[in-house]
């Protein structure tokens, strides 16, 4: 494994650190997503996920010097408007049902 | 030229009648039925006469190419119809005779159940048979080929409810399977050794080969299809599934095993005529089961007593006349019967289904007799049918038999004279059964019933039910079919299809004289003693038949093959199917297997099952988990 | 690096501007409502109340700021901040002139160029919604609470037409950048007609420009559209609970994006800072004639003074307006002002239309508030955006 | 420079993140998160992705964000009720975020060597019309296609939202 490159504050950011900190911010969306009980919380958990990767594409873009990596994260974010507004509407008519944002409450599927 | 129309029609017949049928009213479905393949004649009549089929034209194959359909490696075989002089020959029969038996079915089948499903059927099998006739590769021809095997079974078990239909359905499946099985084998050894399946590159490829180079295979090839050719045109050894095929509707036995299907084998041998003319060998054998089948099905034909039986031991008689107009290198006299025996067949079998309609199902000629004052349309049409397949001079039998006989003399003298005796022995039967059927006084016990006919076992006692009283002329729906069938019969000969094939197959060669005056007489003498025998003496055949009583059995039970087929290999496969495949194979291996598997997935499921908690985050905390191993696996492999 | 130093210079100088002109545009607009309600408006703090602001000011912020208990304490600090710097942002990005130079330094008369300025904008103002949304809701408090969810669902509604509206010009223009907008409109047709994105070839855009002033009265809160703070309804929207400089934030960044409106409004359809006729028709020479004639307006009346102060101060506006009216001949000062002349003018009279439209309009009902936007303005701003996209498209 | 803006944005980005996770009120949640959009978007911009990092703004911080915050208000559901957690649950999760970050790292460190690093401005293919052009030529079909997902989006969304009504 090679060194970590030296942090030279008036040089270039190192390429890989965009993507350790999507990493970061991945996990901290999945650290959300298992640890929050509020259903908007957890669903804004997967947003920040989604914002991870969308992190990645356009580091990769730049790296490989073309912008399908911006199309592709446009896609991203209008699929992720689409499922806010489809989530959303969910989530409201869940609270309607149960008056409740508990995500183990909403659980009628076990065993 | 859009040849794609013409099998499209009957299929988009089929297609509308097999869906809509159950809720369509007759007329309706007539007038899809007949006018689809109405259509299509039509159509092919244009087409035809735009190729100069008629005038003169079309020396060269007129072929179009539609889409790709297998493509592997340097073998592509392509949906492509073909068009040349021999096509055209087969196109005009079946569309032609197929149109008037269409017609005359629907007056036949009046009083029939599932009226929308046979019409289907009969639309069907045109379709399957114009693609077997257009296809311009062995493929196409070998699709349109099991497509006409399939529909002759559906037809054939068309009364299903009747045990003895359904079965004859099977053998006829079955025996044709055998065949198949040769047919399949040679397809792929042209394609192996040609590297296509075209008609006209691989016949080109032929004709430039070497004989003495390529006779093994051509050999080989042409044995194969020979094979493939007994199973659907009904030769030794595999004939046996025609006789019982008449169990079908009579328009069927007239269509599909009278007048086109069963000439498949024809057309395919013609076709594939380079082959055979590389390979002597082969190309005697076909002459050899010929002229063997021809006879052997006349002599079973002499004494049967069920009007159809006999007409469909003569159809095997001669299409074993035509396999030896085509063993003896005259190919295209081998063809000519082709369209005369359609003409003259399809009009016997017509005629006889008029007969049994007449009779409300009667079909055992003992019942009959005296029936020509009570349907003469019938009788007349009848008649030139007789005459025509006796070869009396000038119809359109004549013309044919005598061309074959004549190559047969030129090939092997005994060849010719076995021929000469059995078309001796055609004209006896025919007429036998003609003379029992129309001359005489009336056996029958019908006058007496309400149309409620006696013999259950029958197929056709599905009239009984319908209120024929008494004996009755076919309406003009079933009668137009035969009149316009009588004149080609009887004129049906002046159409010179030797002459037209010449540019294929080569120019017909004359007989002598003598050798025509020789076969009209034995079909002559044919005719005269059957009219000693049914008409002046009729005590004359019983006296025979006790005087020669195990020949008489022996021909009675047509030589017991179908009992030696079954102790040899019908009931010896039923036992080990019996005995091994279902009780080992199939309840201890596939059962045991399949239920285990039920089993097995079953006692997973309800472990599975636990880890249902139904909390979301469990669920994602399993899928982070994974992913978790699955990245560093790869991490650790070091590979991405 | 003298980037830094010289986008430091411009900001500070933009900051201070901006922050009179807040506070006077709210004297102004006091002044034109009381005007045409017959009233006279402020005038006790310093001459005609021109130190009112700067009395307001004290007082707000002298002013006890006190906290409601039931707030959550932290977005309601949170939310005026919020409200005020999204406000204040687009500032940076607007052109107010072209290019000059001083003391030698050639520079733009604008904080900064962004290549996506207009989107950056739009983003912005989409931004603001979280202030008013969070005041609202941090209050604590029923009536705050409708007017954030109404003023959010209001904005969000309104932004689709706005951005419509504006997505119409961007095509003739095919930039995104204001100073490429405002040089995309220079010169003029036939020698006097200018180029302005309103009177413009092949489709000149003005209903959309009119689509965008009226989503703009939306975006602001302001009437007819103001329904956040209804006052019969709610009692004041979502600045019910706070007071002092909360208070003024929120009024801050309501003119603050009235301005952004109106200034966009002017660089995209009015042509920005480029003169209503050419200059060699001596278009130079208007600011000259209107401080002109304003001073002989002050003259007259110091002659004949309604009340006994005007006797000394319209004489010193006089002089003051003779002054700026003198500066603008000034050949080195003149290429500095007169764009921003025009500039101010063009936005002054947007922002009076604002002011007028407050004292003239009566309010929305919410519905009839989201019907009109979804029913009407966006249909109508797609449909011209199809048709200027076609017209583009075939010339 | 660019390195200090990086390192800045970055973490805010991360620092509101975390407060994302950790804040057991839902609109903390959602403010942190425009947070991190926010952040992100100037990471873009450094990236050379202008456009997109004015999308981000104006859809994701703009748009989906306002809707989040006006669903929380909607419901004012208040704090997540503290709940007794299993003590690996408790304990567990800290560590194994760690371990997957440090696979990542590793796997990105050991497998992307170093090459030469982002300097702003470099990439200049981000611009409106760049991504305009390549998104209505060769992305042309699923722009198309995304466009009837958004109005299927919508109709679901109204579906689902009148349930409650009647």
């Amino acid at each position: 494994m090679p060194p970590m490159p030296q942090l030279s504050l008036s040089g270039v950011v190192p390429f890989n650190w965009y993507l350790i900190l999507s990493v970061i911010l991945f996990a901290l969306g999945v650290a959300g997503f298992l640890f929050r009980r509020n259903i908007i919380t957890v669903f804004m958990s997967i947003e920040l996920m989604l914002n991870a990767v969308n992190l990645t594409f356009i580091a990769f873009s730049y790296k490989m010097g073309q912008n399908d990596g911006h199309i592709f994260s446009f896609f991203v974010m209008v699929v992720a408007a689409a499922e806010a507004a489809v989530g959303l509407a969910i989530i409201l008519t869940v609270f309607k049902n149960r008056q409740t944002l508990e995500i183990d409450e909403v659980s009628s599927l076990n065993n | 030229m859009q040849l794609w129309l013409i099998p499209i029609l009957p299929l988009a017949g089929f297609i509308l009648n097999g869906v809509f049928g159950r809720k369509l009213s007759k007329a309706v479905i007539n007038t899809i039925a007949v006018g689809s393949v109405l259509l299509s004649f039509l159509w092919v009549l244009k087409t035809l006469s735009a190729l100069g089929a008629f005038s003169g034209g079309l020396e060269q194959t007129y072929k179009e190419q539609y889409f790709s359909w297998i493509q592997s490696g340097a073998l592509n075989i392509g949906v492509d119809f073909a068009v040349d002089r021999l096509t055209a020959v087969w196109l005009m029969v079946v569309t032609g005779v197929g149109l008037l038996i269409h017609i005359y079915a629907t007056g036949y089948m009046a009083h029939e159940g599932g009226y929308y499903r046979f019409f289907a059927y009969l639309n069907l099998f045109m379709f399957f048979m114009l693609v077997l006739v257009l296809g311009a590769n062995f493929l196409l021809l070998f699709v349109g080929w099991e497509g006409v095997g399939l529909c002759s079974y559906l037809l054939i078990g068309f009364y299903f409810l009747e045990k003895f239909a359904t079965d004859a359905g099977n053998k006829a499946f079955i025996v044709n399977r055998i065949g198949d099985f040769g047919f399949v084998l040679a397809i792929f050894l042209i394609g192996n050794h040609f590297k296509t399946l075209d008609f006209t590159t691989v016949m080109e490829q032929v004709k430039t080969m070497p004989i003495e180079s390529s006779i093994g295979w051509m050999t080989a090839i042409g044995l194969l299809l020979l094979v493939g050719a007994t199973g659907k045109s009904a030769q030794i050894p595999l004939y046996v599934w025609l006789p019982d095929a008449m169990a079908g509707p009579t328009p069927v036995s007239a269509l599909i095993h009278a007048a086109t299907m069963v000439t498949a084998g024809i057309y395919m041998i013609a076709r594939s005529a380079q082959i055979y003319l590389h390979s002597s060998m082969a190309l005697d054998l076909v002459a050899i089961i010929g002229i063997a089948t021809a006879f052997v099905a006349a002599t079973i034909g002499l004494c049967q007593t069920d009007i159809k039986k006999v007409f469909a031991y003569s159809t095997v008689s001669q299409l074993g006349y035509m396999f030896v107009g085509l063993g003896t290198g005259a190919f295209s006299a081998g063809v000519f019967p082709v369209m005369t025996h359609a003409f003259f067949k399809a009009l016997l079998f017509l005629g006889a289904g008029s007969v049994i309609h007449a009779l409300s199902g009667e079909q055992e000629l003992s019942k009959m007799g005296g029936l020509r004052k009570k349907i003469p349309i019938t009788f007349i049409t009848l008649m030139c049918a007789g005459v025509a397949i006796a070869g009396v001079p000038p119809f359109s039998g004549f013309h044919s038999k005598d061309a074959i006989l004549a190559a047969a003399y030129e090939h092997a003298p005994w060849m010719y004279w076995v021929g000469v005796f059995t078309a001796g022995m055609t004209a006896f039967y025919v007429f036998r059964a003609l003379f029992l059927c129309f001359f005489g006084e009336y056996r029958g016990d019908l006058d007496t019933s309400h149309g409620h006919d006696a013999h259950g076992h029958d197929a056709h006692d599905a009239h009984g039910g319908h209120g024929h009283s008494g004996i009755h002329e076919s309406p003009a729906v079933m009668w137009i079919p035969l009149a316009i069938l009588a004149l080609l019969s009887l004129g049906g000969g002046y159409i010179d299809i030797p002459k037209y094939l010449a540019p294929m197959f080569g120019d017909p060669h004359e007989g002598e004289a003598w050798l025509m005056y020789v076969s009209v007489a034995s079909g002559l003498a044919g005719i005269g003693i059957a009219a000693w025998f049914y008409l002046l003496s009729p005590a004359v055949p019983e006296a025979l038949a006790r005087g020669f009583a195990t020949p008489y059995r022996w021909l009675l039970n047509k030589y017991f093959v179908d009992e030696f087929y079954d102790s040899t290999v019908v009931n010896p496969m039923i036992d080990g199917s019996r005995v091994f495949l279902w009780k080992v194979a199939d309840v201890r291996i596939i059962d045991g297997a399949v239920n285990g598997a039920g089993t097995v997935a079953r006692a997973t499921g309800s472990l599975l099952r636990l880890a249902q908690s139904g909390y979301i985050r469990n669920y994602a905390a399993w899928v982070v988990g994974g992913s978790i191993l699955v990245i560093a696996y790869m991490g650790l492999r070091g590979s991405f | 690096m003298p980037y830094l130093i010289l986008a430091l210079i411009k900001t500070v100088l933009v900051v201070a501007i901006i922050m009179h002109v807040l506070a006077y545009l709210q004297w102004v607009e006091r002044k034109v409502i009381a005007h045409v309600q017959l009233r006279v408006g402020p005038r006790r703090v310093g001459p005609h109340g021109l130190l009112q602001p700067l009395a307001d000011v004290i007082k707000l912020i002298t002013k006890e700021g006190l906290i409601p208990s039931h707030v959550h304490t932290v977005f309601y600090f949170l939310a005026p901040f919020l409200a005020v710097v999204f406000a204040l942002i687009p500032m940076a990005l607007i052109p107010y002139g072209g290019d000059i130079t001083v003391f030698g330094v050639h520079t733009s008369m604008q904080v900064t160029d962004v290549s996506v300025g207009i989107l950056l904008v739009l983003g912005l103002s989409g931004m603001g919604v979280y202030g008013v949304a969070l005041a609202g809701w941090a209050s604590n408090n029923k009536y705050s609470l409708m007017g954030g969810l109404r003023s959010s669902a209001q904005m969000i509604s309104y932004e689709l037409p706005m951005a419509m509206a504006i997505a119409a010009p961007l095509l003739m223009l095919n930039t995104l950048s204001f100073r490429g907008m405002v040089d995309g409109q220079a010169g003029f047709y036939f020698g006097f007609l200018p180029k302005w994105i309103v009177f413009q070839g092949p489709f000149p855009q003005v209903i959309s420009f009119l689509l965008f002033i009226t989503a703009g009265f939306a975006e602001t809160n302001r009437v007819p559209f103001d329904l956040p703070e209804a006052e019969n309804e709610l009692v004041a929207g979502f600045h019910t609970e706070y007071s002092s400089m909360q208070f003024a934030a929120f009024f801050m960044a309501e003119y603050a994006n009235m301005i952004t409106v109106s200034a966009i409004a002017t660089i995209l359809f009015l042509g920005g800072w480029h003169p209503l006729w050419p200059a060699e028709y001596g278009s130079k020479f208007v600011p000259t004639v209107i401080f002109g004639l304003s001073a002989l307006v002050c003259f007259s009346h110091a002659a004949s003074p309604a009340r006994p102060f005007d006797r000394i101060t319209l004489p010193v506006f006089g002089v003051i307006f003779l002054g700026i009216a003198g500066a603008f001949l000034v050949p080195v000062i003149q290429t500095v002002l007169l764009p921003l002349f025009w500039f101010g003018a063009k936005t002054g009279t947007i922002l009076f239309v604002f002011i007028w439209v407050r004292a003239t309009l009566p309010r929305f009902r919410y519905d009839q508030l989201m019907r009109f936007a979804w029913t009407f303005l966006f249909p109508l701003a797609i449909a011209n955006l199809f048709l200027t996209g076609l017209l583009v498209a075939l010339s | 420079m660019d390195v200090i803006l990086f390192l800045l944005f970055a973490g805010v980005a991360v620092i509101c993140a975390i407060n994302l996770v950790l804040q057991t009120h839902p609109i903390s949640s959602a403010l942190s998160l425009v947070g991190v959009m926010g952040a992100l978007a100037l990471i873009y911009l450094q990236l050379g992705g202008e456009f997109i990092a004015m999308a981000q703004l104006i859809v994701y911080a703009g748009a989906v964000m306002v809707l989040f915050v006006f669903v929380i208000m909607l419901l004012n559901e208040g704090k997540e009720r503290k709940m007794q957690r299993k003590l690996w649950v408790r304990w567990g999760g800290p560590p194994l975020l760690f371990v997957f970050v440090a696979i990542m790292a590793t796997v990105v460190e050991h497998f992307l060597p170093p090459s030469e690093g982002v300097t702003f401005g470099a990439f200049t293919k981000g611009t409106a019309e760049a991504i305009g052009t390549k998104l209505f030529t060769v992305y042309l079909l699923p722009f198309e296609v995304t466009s009837v997902l958004i109005l299927i989006a919508i109709v679901g969304a109204i579906v689902l939202a009148r349930k409650e009504i009647d």
